[in-house]
């Protein structure tokens, strides 16, 4: 039996990456495998992918997917101007960046700010463990008020909502899921390829080694627990027909600025994804009761991103010919014209 | 040591009963105060009438209401660096008059407002004062104006005390204001009254005064800033992250004017660049890596704190090899500092900037051309290395106005280095990797995304030369020592030092940047006034070509000039050069905020040598 | 150059029928596995026996499946530095088994998991077998822990092939797991099986062995950064904010865990102190200047990264004179480089670190007793210079474990500076200013806010000596005159270099940290090997005393031994020292991320001896 | 007539500062003399006061207050943790911090929005004028979109909402207010001197040289008619009883931790300044009309601060004697042993 291709004929091993290091269930490995799929299924050219990340377990992660790929490990809590930086130079690729809790939320707050901002056209994804794993575990600001570390210290911060925080600065496609949640993850990394504009995806990603224990609310089993999904979400990209008839009611259906639809299923009445406010009060009351909101939580399919407010040419940057970016020497004179 | 206020040693030039076309003026104003037109226009009008200028802003760091000094020096020889003496006093500020006055020299010449009765202060001086408030009252009507107006008064009244062509004072005023019709027309009023009130009330008693010369035919008028600007965009600069800082921000911001005017695409009329205010200079420069990592032509500009708050991004340019070209225009440290003056204070720290062994090259513009023409070869140069390149400029090259021939047209086609093309990949083959010297010159081959090259990942922790991360021994050793290869053939790429040997000379100049025009005019003063001929090296990039040890091989006793307090330069000379040649290298340091005048740098070699 | 893998030179000791108490172990293993427990329970009992020992861990940087060596070297000289040959491998990781093996000395002996098949490899070494799965099984039903178990079951066999006492691994063994009966009883199990199976099926074939001896009588083992945490408590220490960073981290929880337990109000049981993890590194030393200035003792603890994020901090800490105790645990750079690799590759750039003309003083440990003194050191220092002081420690001090002697009770008092009370307000009166230099040391008064001393406003812009803000050429250049002549004042407070003179040698060392105990060493293979007999001064800070200069004059060559590429100690020594002497500086660098050894420190110095 | 004094007998000139360098006219001079008066009307204790800034104009303003007390001009967007490590070392002080929306919103972003999480007593101020007054006139992230700047140039990136942050981020008092409204600025500052957490007031304050012209929506005109007070607002110190009769139907009484009492009247009923939501919604309604919603925004008044999680002694670290802070030598013999 021949080896399946996606649409633009290429086998999932041509989106796979290098043999992980990390450890042995860590979260991070499944979220790998599910961009891994994502991409494949989406079938998205892996040449036009650039891969970025900080520093950390989870940062390590964009050698593991995508090997096609070109990707940078910059600095710790710095991807997003690297990221920017690169999608200044070449606005045609897809950008992935992957960061930590830590690298985004301590370190890379104010970088973090400032992409929401723009909505640099990227998928961001939080590998949320609610600590720092590469340095053995102490405590993140996604760490829950009261949550235990393995040494028996209890955290007396509030969390940073890293999906509040995206809505409220301006990501135009905020989601978060569980990476246990295969099916779920899956739909939101598809519509995350197909958003144009910063999608800010926080995925729950326990670390098994050092924040996994009984006391900690990012714990497998805690987080199991108090998942709360948005109702059933599905993905349709615009090359395929949108078939799986749905009862309108209960169905909240959101067409994507490349024609790709997002269905919401069985979502509570009051709850509007296309709006701001009914996206921050569930995240609050949802996080009041303890437990994590899962799902595409805000999504604004045609806001501007920041390469359309730059006005620049649609050609790369990177590869415009010397004549395009050398003025003749006539305005040279002009220019000494002017100044005598 | 000139680490002093401006001393009280008589001028060359006074005594005589008359001194033409050589001496400085300072117009002491209120920041904020529109002083800055009248200045031009007085600096312009000389430079008009063939008279080698240079013009100078002492500014505060405030925006407005703090005291600003604004020199302008006229020279017949040439002479553009600062002059330490103050011969000419125009006094408009009251906070600081009394300062002012009582600094100049005997015999100095005073115009200054009325009300401020500077007379009662000395009887050594020759003083014009003048009814500011009183004339600008009957040119301009409206009271609000009036303030803006003023200054242009004085103007008038230099017109006819140092006999300026009143015509090339409208001929300047009009290059300032001449599209906007009614200012103009109040302004040339305000000339004009000056002028006139002058004429009238204030007899010629001292000796200053300007004679048309030839000596400007064909010169610009221009800004170090602006020329590096101009450096950026004719360099084929496609992207810029930047964050404000003074005085770096006149040169991003000059970029913004020249390339919506110049670089929009002529088919779809789009940018051919996109240029970001980042958020901050940790943001600039990571822009500036992924851009270039991407490959753009990618630079930042910024002052000391944004260079201290770049270090870690300078270290993965180093390590990861990835270009970004970087303006340091130089303004006293340490910390905040004085933002507003100037300093050569950034250069070993930049030099050495991060963690860990690295180095990085640095380009040192020392004209308003050098601005402009090292700012071509810094993206080349940045490219061709794969490693972040500094220009290092300060304030008073970058915005103060100097007097230049006009720039050359760039002769050499622009550089991207070593960027793997599909005939290069075939080529190479399995040969290639990432971090493999194949040439023996310690550069590898870049291989950039979406074009046919292999894709390979960039990291800041330890790899091998297959760009896969490592943490064997003999691979960090290895690629340690190939960066440092690569660094000696840095040396062979940078612009190499101007030398001007004088045969027999036992004594050598080692200086660079801005101090290069006091440098100059101090080996006169050596030669004239003290008979002492001394060489001349002008460093134009770090690291140093051999030719620099030659240099110092030549000579008994080798100064080295320059604005820092802890000979930043001449510890990177020993550190680079030849031990044996240590004992010869001294120091000349001015350090107080003033840009380096030439009377300092004399008197400072001359202590050394008794 | 020693930047190679570990060489195959045949050891010093092989040949021999018997090699005892001189030899080194090598237990490669994966990360994650728990062969730490191991390690340290043979360390431990070779230490109980009285034979002087180190061991050294050298770890990837990921958390688990990675290769992990670590080595332990018994040396009845008490050479306790890395020694550069393996003498005994254990040979637990699949991955590495097969180059651990090829890169060893002929005869050497080979402990291996016996489906491994080591035996193939080549016959010039001894072969011992062991199947741990089995044994395993035997002595531990769980399944899931015989991953952890296993490893003691080498103990075990090491036991009877080194003759180790089984009694003081027990010892070794309850000193780790006492309070865990289960766990003690269950590795007990393993230990004891190993021992059976090597007493049944290892015939000793190899030299190795140990023999009680008494030379580590109430000596202590410990890490250097739980040493500097021991500092920092009995320094004072009331505000710590810190940022996690391999190989620092394990500095501030140490001290979290000692400061829980030492330093509760016994009134209240309230804290005396307050750690906090902040955001980054920035925000670390930004609220330790701020605490500082408060009045707090404060530190911080990082490494490389660290240090680069904290660069415009530094500089304000010099510019507006707030004390601040910075650690550096140094790791392999430039960027993230190798965070689990050791290197000395920040110096120059520490020494200089920010814009401006800026300088700091660094001490420099060698020892984990020096960790510990020194961290009071530092806090003393840096309140009575008002600066930033930084603790060059680096991996191996600060995470490998040390033999030492007991560290002592300080015998000084606590000294915080120049802090104005009551009573020297009075006295100084009006003569006071905060930046002014009433003493003549270049060391002004501070006052502190909630005191009874005036206010002042501290900022990192100009200011004059009564810190009001000023842009005067002569307060800005009078001020960094004063900082210039603290720094020289530091000379006299820093602690002198250790000077080991000999008489009649031609040949120096100047070496620093952990380089010491390789000096050490090489000294005595110069001595007894090629019959060289060379001096050696041990830098314990910077900025340097004249007894090093003294001591450079005293040879004709002085080789600077320091672990990075560019000779950084060697430049400042360049930059700092008396000219004359630039010649007589040579380099020994080792940088590769293994600790250095004697004989690349031997090999290098006769290298360039020839 | 004798001059008048305080509760702690000090005259006003007691709370002034040396002569402001800033442009007459400018937003910042104005809060100056409302932090004047709020401290002495308070009777705050001068000497029990630190001050802080980063780098701007806003932030050369702490030398133009209370002389008495010790002041920290900092670095560029880092006021905030120099605050908090000021803090740490003597919690018996009052922290006062000035900063820009340059100071804060760019550079600054990380680190302010760690401040907040933590709660750390402070009195935040934020000088906005959306725009770097002292490097000339740049856009900051608090420029509106669309704003123009004097050279003509249109912002086209969304600002940053400091107050919905701040909420979001844990801050327990958050308010706005306008440097131009006298009468609520000094109320506001009142009731944040007698609040005990995070105290994050954004005033706007126009720049008078480079962001007050036509097209700026910072101007000192276009916030003056675009300016929507939360109602009337007035403050009762604990000192004072609380005489003022109120309608209760329309006035909302907040009681703060220290028994002062913060009256809001006339707000409209849906609106609750202790309900995070409530705050959040009024922020977007008020923005999404282009107005100014100014007031005490939000207010957690017992929320525990920073450096009540501490658990430190009572009195200043700083200040601890010898005896406090080097353990006897028993203890090191006691650590000698273990390591033995
Ligand atoms: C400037 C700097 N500071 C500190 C570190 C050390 N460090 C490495 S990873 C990390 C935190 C990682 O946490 P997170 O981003 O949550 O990733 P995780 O390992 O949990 O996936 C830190 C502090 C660093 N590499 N660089
Ligand atoms: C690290 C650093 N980068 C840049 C600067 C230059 N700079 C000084 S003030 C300022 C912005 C001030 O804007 P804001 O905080 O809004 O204050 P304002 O002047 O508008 O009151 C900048 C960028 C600096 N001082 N330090
Ligand atoms: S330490 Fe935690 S986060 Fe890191 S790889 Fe292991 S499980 Fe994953
Ligand atoms: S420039 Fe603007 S912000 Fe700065 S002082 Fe002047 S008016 Fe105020
Ligand atoms: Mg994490
Ligand atoms: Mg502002």
């Amino acid at each position: 039996m021949a080896t399946r291709t996606n649409r633009i004929n290429l086998e999932v091993t041509q989106y796979r990456g290098s043999k992980t290091t990390l450890c042995a269930g860590c979260g991070h490995n499944a979220i790998s495998e599910r961009i891994i799929d994502a991409f494949f299924e989406m079938g998205v050219d892996p040449h036009k992918v650039l891969k970025f990340s900080g520093i950390g377990c989870s940062s390590k992660s964009p050698a593991y997917f995508l090997s096609p790929s070109h990707g940078f490990n910059s600095v710790h809590g710095r991807m997003p101007s690297v990221a920017t930086g690169a999608m200044l130079a070449n606005k045609t690729m897809l950008a992935i960046g992957v960061s930590g809790d830590g690298d985004t939320g301590a370190i890379g707050a104010g970088q973090f700010v400032h992409l929401m901002r723009r909505n640099l056209p990227i998928i961001y994804i939080i590998e949320d463990n609610g600590c720092y794993g590469l340095t053995k575990g102490q405590f993140s600001p996604t760490a829950d008020l009261g949550s235990k570390a393995k040494n028996g210290v209890v955290n007396d911060l509030p969390p940073l909502d890293t999906c509040a925080l995206a809505i409220e600065l301006g990501a135009s496609f905020v989601a978060r899921s569980f990476s246990g949640d295969k099916k779920q993850l899956l739909a939101v990394l598809k519509a995350a390829i197909a958003h144009r504009g910063t999608s800010m995806i926080d995925v729950i990603s326990p670390c098994v080694t050092f924040n996994d224990h009984v006391g900690s609310t990012k714990s497998y089993a805690y987080v199991k627990d108090h998942d709360e999904p948005l109702g059933e979400i599905s993905f349709v990209p615009y090359f395929e027909d949108i078939s799986i008839d749905y009862e309108p009611g209960s169905t909240t259906n959101v067409t994507m600025h490349d024609g790709s639809h997002l269905l919401l299923r069985k979502v509570a009445e009051d709850y509007n994804p296309t709006d701001k406010i009914s996206a921050l009060r569930l995240l609050h009351e949802t996080s009041r009761r303890g437990e994590f909101a899962t799902g595409v939580i805000y999504i604004e399919p045609d806001k501007d991103d920041f390469l359309d407010t730059l006005n620049v040419v649609d050609e790369p940057l990177a590869f415009l010919p010397a004549d395009k970016i050398r003025p003749p020497s006539r305005v040279l004179d002009e220019l000494m014209e002017e100044l005598q | 040591m000139s680490s002093t206020l401006p001393s009280t040693e008589p001028a060359q030039s006074s005594g005589h009963s008359h001194v033409v076309n050589d001496f400085s003026i300072q117009v002491a104003t209120v920041n904020g105060s529109g002083s800055q037109t009248a200045n031009l226009v007085l600096l312009r009008s000389i430079f008009q009438m063939g008279v080698p200028v240079s013009g100078k802003n002492l500014f505060p760091s405030n925006i407005a209401g703090l005291p600003t000094w604004f020199t302008i020096r006229a020279n017949h020889k040439g002479y553009i660096g600062r002059k330490k003496e103050i011969d000419f006093l125009v006094a408009m500020n009251a906070e600081t008059a009394k300062d002012d006055v009582l600094s100049l020299d005997p015999g100095r010449p005073v115009v200054y407002d009325e009300p401020l009765k500077l007379r009662e202060l000395r009887d050594d001086l020759i003083f014009y004062p003048v009814p500011f408030d009183k004339l600008v009252a009957e040119v301009c009507t409206d009271a609000k104006l009036r303030r803006l107006v003023k200054n242009m008064i004085y103007d008038g009244v230099l017109a006819h005390l140092l006999s300026i062509d009143i015509g090339e004072m409208e001929k300047a005023l009009s290059k300032q204001l001449g599209h906007k019709p009614k200012a103009m027309q109040l302004n040339m009023g305000a000339l004009e009254i000056g002028l006139k009130y002058a004429a009238e009330h204030c007899e010629k008693r001292d000796p200053f005064r300007i004679e048309r010369l030839d000596k400007t035919a064909g010169q610009i008028l221009v800004e170090g800033n602006a020329a590096s600007a101009m450096g950026c965009m004719f360099a084929g600069v496609t992207v810029c992250a930047w964050y404000p800082i003074t005085p770096s921000s006149s040169l991003p911001e000059s970029l913004i004017g020249y390339m919506r005017k110049y670089r929009m695409d002529p088919e779809t009329g789009k940018a051919t660049f996109a240029i970001v205010q980042a958020e901050d200079e940790i943001a600039a420069l990571g822009m500036v890596i992924g851009a270039s990592w991407a490959g753009a032509r990618a630079m930042t500009s910024t002052s000391g704190p944004g260079i201290s708050l770049m270090s870690e991004f300078a270290g993965l340019s180093y390590y990861a090899e990835v270009p970004a070209v970087v303006f340091d225009i130089q303004r006293v440290g340490p910390s905040t500092g004085l933002p507003t003056r100037t300093a050569q204070g950034d250069l070993l720290f930049t030099a050495v900037n991060s963690h860990g062994d690295t180095k990085h090259p640095m380009l040192l513009p020392s004209s308003v051309e050098e601005c402009y023409s090292m700012a071509m070869e810094a993206f080349d140069l940045s490219e061709r290395l794969q490693s972040i390149v500094y220009v290092m400029s300060d304030l008073d090259l970058g915005m103060n106005t100097w007097m230049s021939a006009p720039f050359p047209y760039p002769d050499k086609p622009i550089d991207r280095g070593k960027v793997l093309d599909e005939a290069k990949v075939r080529q190479l083959g399995a040969e290639w990797g990432r971090y493999k010297d194949v040439d023996g010159d310690g550069i590898p081959w870049r291989s950039l995304p979406d074009t046919p090259a292999p894709a390979s990942f960039t990291r800041g922790s330890g790899h091998n030369a297959m760009a896969q991360y490592s943490e064997r021994p003999d691979d960090y050793a290895g690629n340690m020592e190939r960066l440092a290869r690569k660094f000696d053939t840095a040396r062979t790429l940078v612009p190499p030092p101007v030398i001007d040997r004088v045969d027999g000379a036992k004594i050598g100049i080692i200086a660079f940047g801005s101090s290069h025009w006091a440098v100059e005019e101090a080996r006169d003063q050596l030669r004239d006034e003290n008979g002492i001929r001394v060489s001349y090296l002008r460093l134009r990039a770090y690291p140093f070509t051999p030719a620099v040890d030659e240099f110092i091989r030549q000579h008994d006793r080798v100064y080295v000039v320059e604005q820092n307090r802890d000979a930043q330069m001449r510890s990177l000379l020993l550190i680079d050069g030849e031990p044996e040649y240590a004992v010869r290298l001294r120091s000349v340091l001015h350090f107080n905020g003033l840009p380096i005048d030439a009377r300092s740098v004399t008197d400072g070699i001359l202590a050394q040598e008794k």
